[in-house]
């Protein structure tokens, strides 16, 4: 008999393979299981954002001091004041007043709560971009002309060489960061038309917007493709340790793909035939 | 008072956040006794914390609805519920008479119960995470890599100047970021890493200064009142 | 534009519209085939890789630093990889690490990774590491935690109270620590930490993150407020060697190059089909001959070997 | 780097670049806004994307096939979500005048009574408001990808001639965009989710760049309070302009070695002790 550990760790497994598989199968066409793998995912997550609030948030912020020390008046420390505890009753109740949303006519009382939560928010972002993003990026883009001593480093480079194409690179630099800059602003400037000067400041403005653009398209690919390489390595590749032996996932895989394999031909030739016409 | 309150409070905690960036912590905290900023920060946190019951209820309201009415697909929705009650029996309820009792700390729990204690590991709730939370959500986005591949060879359309450099500077960093590519050429990663650095940063960086102004301007026009629509409707 | 769709046209246009799942196939096997390889390539690490490197390289073993682990299993693949190598970077320095998330949902992985390390090391909880779990409230936790960090996080994610932690002592606010490491999925993430502490508080900072986001934080780096910024698998990779750790990533890094082979051959068959088409012979000239050659010149290179 | 200026007293800790910086671009915003109520039409420059957008709908009305405009997928909550209703009436209201079919799926149910307020508006303005049916606004569903299906199934159904985009977008821009393009529409978008910005330029006729959206809603509304935000931004925008070429000056000078005259002492200290903090 497997010991009980054991088999939640198979179990675990099968569940991960099933998931995983799951998901994958919509690239083939919407179908029951994406669509019950992806339901019960959306209870799972909600759940555990409720789980994780309660331990991290509700009860140590909350509950525990407001209740214990608040108003049974047990353990405050000396630096620690009652009076400053028992306020905790306000982001309480403000807190409570979400569940006014859910009636028609208490929906209004909503609003308080979101109010702080937006209010807050709003003023973190006005400081956090006007002294971590927009000062600093301003001041970073004050430089002269070329980067000191990136001509001597070209001039110093044999002719023709990759040295000499990196010293050509060093040296425009400065000059890319600022033009491209100023022509992007320009371009984002709506209180004149663009055109001549302004017009052909815009126009450089788009080409250095596009190539940041195909810079975001690129790392963005490298990103998508090392998430299915993750998946691939742990659907084919990998061992799962169970007791004393190695289960291979590759093993699972095969089983869990070909009973869906056979529930998804069942599904679409025979299954379906009465049902209403499904979209993609 | 529907208005008038609500535009309040955000000023209020707006103002609060905004000074603090414009006081001493350490002077403050001895001056209220710590009351600012530490216990408004915590405030804010239990605030928070309390928007995700929303979020819940809603799950909640549509799916509960569809299995009573036993609408088409309620199979599903009762799959949602039968996933959230999972996560709420192992994760809370199961916890709760243990949880009260010793001082709101899973630490406390006795040996031989760590599958009720929540969110440690070895607990029900954690094997529910590994087994359908982490597949599910790492695999969610790794069908992208699919539908990137088939956008580009369909939908990628070099049809402008414009769309020719974005093609380029894409192309570049797709061959040119991965080992293979420095075993094609050697210089691609000085040039890739030259691409990141300056060429890209320039537009970047407009687009930062950009977007910072419109953050501060929305802040500011929230903060303020001018700006309504979060209370519901158009400004 | 012609009415008539002649034989030839006709083949090209069902090319160009071909069913998506032929190109989802093509785009699987690149990435799987090459996982059974053994093949190893060599990689060098770009300046912003060695910067970060060098961050944590210079600090006096024992110094205490802080981690945010921002990411989720959504990004599993480049974020784990690269937590792992920075703990066992830090871990072999003998820095102290103090671990927190912003993303509720890695509060459990984040967990796991730092235990699993922390672990294989023989390292001690509490002394040489301590994990402070999630906490809600993203950039109201930030900036509070560059305040007063026992004010957000009384107690550890075991439910421990700090003040029992011997790490911890001396620790008052992220402003005593010598570097603030942030592993960055997105938002909230290495952004948020420039925004509201980086800046504001001068603590030193690096960030570790997905591909997807790396362009976005160049500008920081550019402007030293990043002193390091390793961005992607590829990247991560690197790291990794430079470290002497050699694991997921590099392991990857094959089948990762494959991929987007496969992805820039996906494009520019999508435009040289594109061009036949609409007859803009000299755009699919110019496609064939600089694709074709570039893809002739790799497979050269293969075969050349190492 | 060295510290920033500061001002430190008592509970006091002014970092002056910062301060004065935001309380000069508030005032600017406020003054804006207030010049913008007494002159709604302040000038901004007529965008190209308004202009796509209405070429698209002629053309979709020339081939007798409708236009399927999605507003995003996020909630109200998203700013650019209630933006997006500003284009969708402005939409509403030629593809009235045209008498072209429109079709706009969901993604939130909130969402929904919300774009059928503003279609209604939309056909008033144009004087038809019989031409509103409950067929139009079509809530799909919450889930992102669920949503996306559905629409991608309405392309390819009912074949938009014009595809438009506008709003919040994230993984699923690429796949909406995708299947508009494999359906000949044309398609413009806008967004400010800077992420997704890529796959709508290689895969639309036209897009809305971060800013441009905002603009463009400026445009067509001519609201005061987002008129005179643009141009408080721009406003801001010339002086960092100004300030980025007076600071390429001064680093050019000091880079090849001139001494500052003396008369330029004052715009010195400024860009030294203030712009290099």
């Amino acid at each position: 008999m497997m010991p009980f550990a054991h088999l939640a760790l198979l179990m675990k497994l099968l569940c991960q393979v099933f998931f995983t598989l799951a998901v994958l199968s919509f690239l083939y066409r919407d179908n029951p299981i994406y669509r019950f793998a992806e339901h019960f995912f959306v209870g799972v997550a909600a759940g555990y954002w409720i789980v994780l609030q309660f331990h991290t948030v509700f009860l140590p912020k909350l509950w525990t001091p407001f209740v214990q020390k608040g108003l049974m008046g047990q353990g405050i420390a000396p630096e620690e004041s009652r009076f400053q505890i028992l306020l905790l009753a306000i982001p309480g109740a403000l807190g409570l007043l979400m569940f006014a949303q859910f009636s028609r006519n208490t929906s209004w009382l909503a609003r308080w709560p979101m109010a702080t939560v937006i209010g807050s928010f709003s003023g973190l972002a006005i400081i956090g971009f006007a002294q971590g993003d927009l000062i600093p990026q301003i001041q970073a883009n004050v430089l002269p002309i070329l980067r000191p001593g990136s001509l001597t480093r070209l001039g110093a480079a044999p002719a023709f060489s990759t040295e000499q194409l990196w010293a050509f690179l060093d040296a425009t630099s400065y000059p890319i960061l600022t033009i491209g800059v100023i022509c992007c602003l320009i371009y984002f400037f709506f209180s004149t038309e663009h055109r001549g000067a302004t017009g052909a400041a815009a126009m450089v403005g788009v080409w250095f917007l596009m190539v940041s653009f195909g810079a975001s398209y690129g790392r963005t690919v490298a990103t998508r493709v090392s998430l299915f390489l993750e998946r691939a390595t742990f659907l084919l590749i990998e061992k799962t340790p169970v007791g004393g032996w190695q289960v291979r996932n590759a093993a699972v895989t095969a089983v869990v793909a070909a009973a869906m394999i056979v529930f998804l031909v069942w599904y679409f030739r025979i299954a379906r035939r009465e049902a209403p016409a499904e979209t993609q | 008072m529907r208005r008038e309150i609500p535009l309040f409070l955000t000023f209020l905690f707006g103002t609060f956040f905004v000074s603090m960036n414009f006081l001493q912590g350490d002077r403050l905290r001895e001056a209220t006794g710590g009351f600012l900023p530490d216990q408004i920060n915590d405030w804010m946190s239990i605030i928070i914390s309390f928007t995700y019951v929303l979020g819940v209820g809603n799950v909640l309201r549509i799916h509960v609805k569809k299995v009573a009415r036993r609408e088409n697909g309620w199979g599903y929705s009762a799959a949602t519920l039968a996933g959230l009650a999972a996560m709420m029996i192992y994760g809370l309820i199961l916890w709760i008479p243990l949880g009260i009792a010793f001082d709101g700390q899973p630490a406390s729990v006795e040996p031989g119960r760590e599958w009720m204690t929540g969110m440690q590991t070895g607990s029900v709730f954690n094997w529910f995470y590994d087994a359908v939370y982490t597949p599910m959500q790492s695999t969610m986005y790794a069908l992208l890599a699919f539908f990137i591949s088939s956008a580009a060879f369909r939908a990628f359309r070099v049809r402008s100047f414009q769309a020719a450099l974005l093609a380029v500077t894409a192309l570049l960093l797709i061959v040119g970021g991965v080992p293979l590519g420095e075993t094609v050429w050697s210089g691609f990663p000085e040039l890739t890493s030259w691409v990141m650095e300056i060429l890209q940063t320039a537009g970047k960086r407009a687009i930062l200064i950009g977007a910072a102004l419109g953050a501060i301007s929305t802040g500011v026009k929230i903060i303020l009142g001018v700006e309504k629509s979060y209370l519901g409707g158009r400004a | 534009m012609n009415g008539r769709v002649s034989g030839r046209e006709g083949w090209i246009r069902r090319l160009e519209q071909v069913d998506r799942r032929v190109i989802f196939v093509l785009m699987g096997l690149a990435i799987i085939l090459p996982l059974y390889t053994g093949w190893s390539l060599q990689q060098t690490p770009t300046k912003p890789v060695q910067d970060f490197h060098a961050a944590l390289e210079t600090l006096p073993p024992g110094t205490k630093i802080f981690i945010a682990d921002d990411w989720d299993p959504g990004s599993k693949a480049e974020l784990e990889t690269a937590a792992v190598a920075v703990l066992t970077h830090c871990f072999r320095r003998g820095l102290r690490v103090i671990d927190a998330t912003q993303w509720g949902t890695g509060a459990i992985i984040v967990n796991d990774t730092l235990e699993r390390v922390a672990r294989s090391m023989g390292k001690t909880y509490g002394e040489d590491y301590v994990y402070l779990g999630f906490k809600e409230g993203r950039e109201v936790v930030m900036q509070a935690a560059a305040e007063n960090l026992r004010g957000v996080y009384p107690r550890d994610y075991r439910g421990t109270p700090v003040a029992k932690l011997p790490i911890l002592e001396g620790i008052g606010s992220l402003r005593d620590v010598a570097l603030l490491v942030s592993v960055s999925a997105g938002y909230p993430g290495t952004k948020e930490w420039v925004q509201q502490v980086q800046r504001r508080f001068n603590v030193p900072m690096i960030a570790i993150c997905n591909g997807v986001s790396e362009p976005e934080y160049q500008p920081y780096y550019n402007s030293g407020q990043l002193r390091g910024l390793v961005g992607g698998l590829a990247n991560i990779a690197v790291y990794e060697r430079l470290i002497g750790a050699e694991g997921f990533g590099t392991r990857a890094m094959v089948a990762q190059s494959s991929g987007h082979y496969m992805l820039a051959a996906l494009i520019l068959a999508g435009n040289l089909f594109f061009a036949l088409s609409r007859r803009r012979t000299l755009l699919a000239v110019a496609i064939a001959v600089a694709g074709g050659g570039f893809f002739l010149w790799t497979i050269v290179r293969i075969l050349a070997g190492p | 780097m060295t510290a920033p200026p500061r001002w430190a007293v008592g509970i006091f800790d002014l970092k002056l670049p910062v301060l004065v910086a935001l309380v000069l671009f508030t005032a600017l915003v406020l003054l804006l806004i207030f010049v913008a109520k007494r002159r709604p039409n302040m000038y901004i420059r007529p965008l190209a994307g308004i202009t796509a957008i209405e070429e698209a709908i002629g053309r979709a009305t020339e081939m007798g096939r409708p236009v399927l405009y999605v507003p995003g997928i996020d909630d109200v909550n998203n700013i650019q979500t209630i933006y997006s209703m500003v284009i969708l009436e402005h939409v509403a209201k030629k593809v009235a005048q045209y008498g072209t079919p429109l079709i706009v799926p969901t993604c939130r149910a909130f969402v929904t009574p919300m774009a059928e307020e503003t279609v209604k508006q939309g056909f008033t303005n144009a004087g038809s408001p019989e031409l509103w049916h409950d067929g139009i606004v079509r809530y799909m569903s919450d889930e992102q990808f669920a949503f996306t299906a559905a629409t991608n199934g309405i392309i390819l159904r009912e074949r938009p001639a014009a595809t438009l985009l506008m709003g919040s977008f994230y993984a699923e821009s690429l796949m909406l965009a995708e299947t508009g393009f494999m359906a000949g529409s044309i398609q413009v978008a806008g967004t400010a989710n800077i992420h997704q910005l890529p796959f709508f330029v290689v895969a639309c006729d036209y897009t809305l760049i971060g800013e441009e959206f905002f603009a463009a809603t400026a445009y067509l509304s001519r609201e005061p309070s987002l008129l005179g935000t643009i141009k408080a931004q721009d406003g801001f925008k010339a002086m960092i302009l100004a300030f980025l070429m007076a600071g390429l000056f001064v680093e050019t000078l000091a880079w090849l070695g001139v001494p500052v005259p003396a008369a330029a002492d004052g715009i010195h200290t400024v860009l030294y002790d203030w712009l290099r903090f």
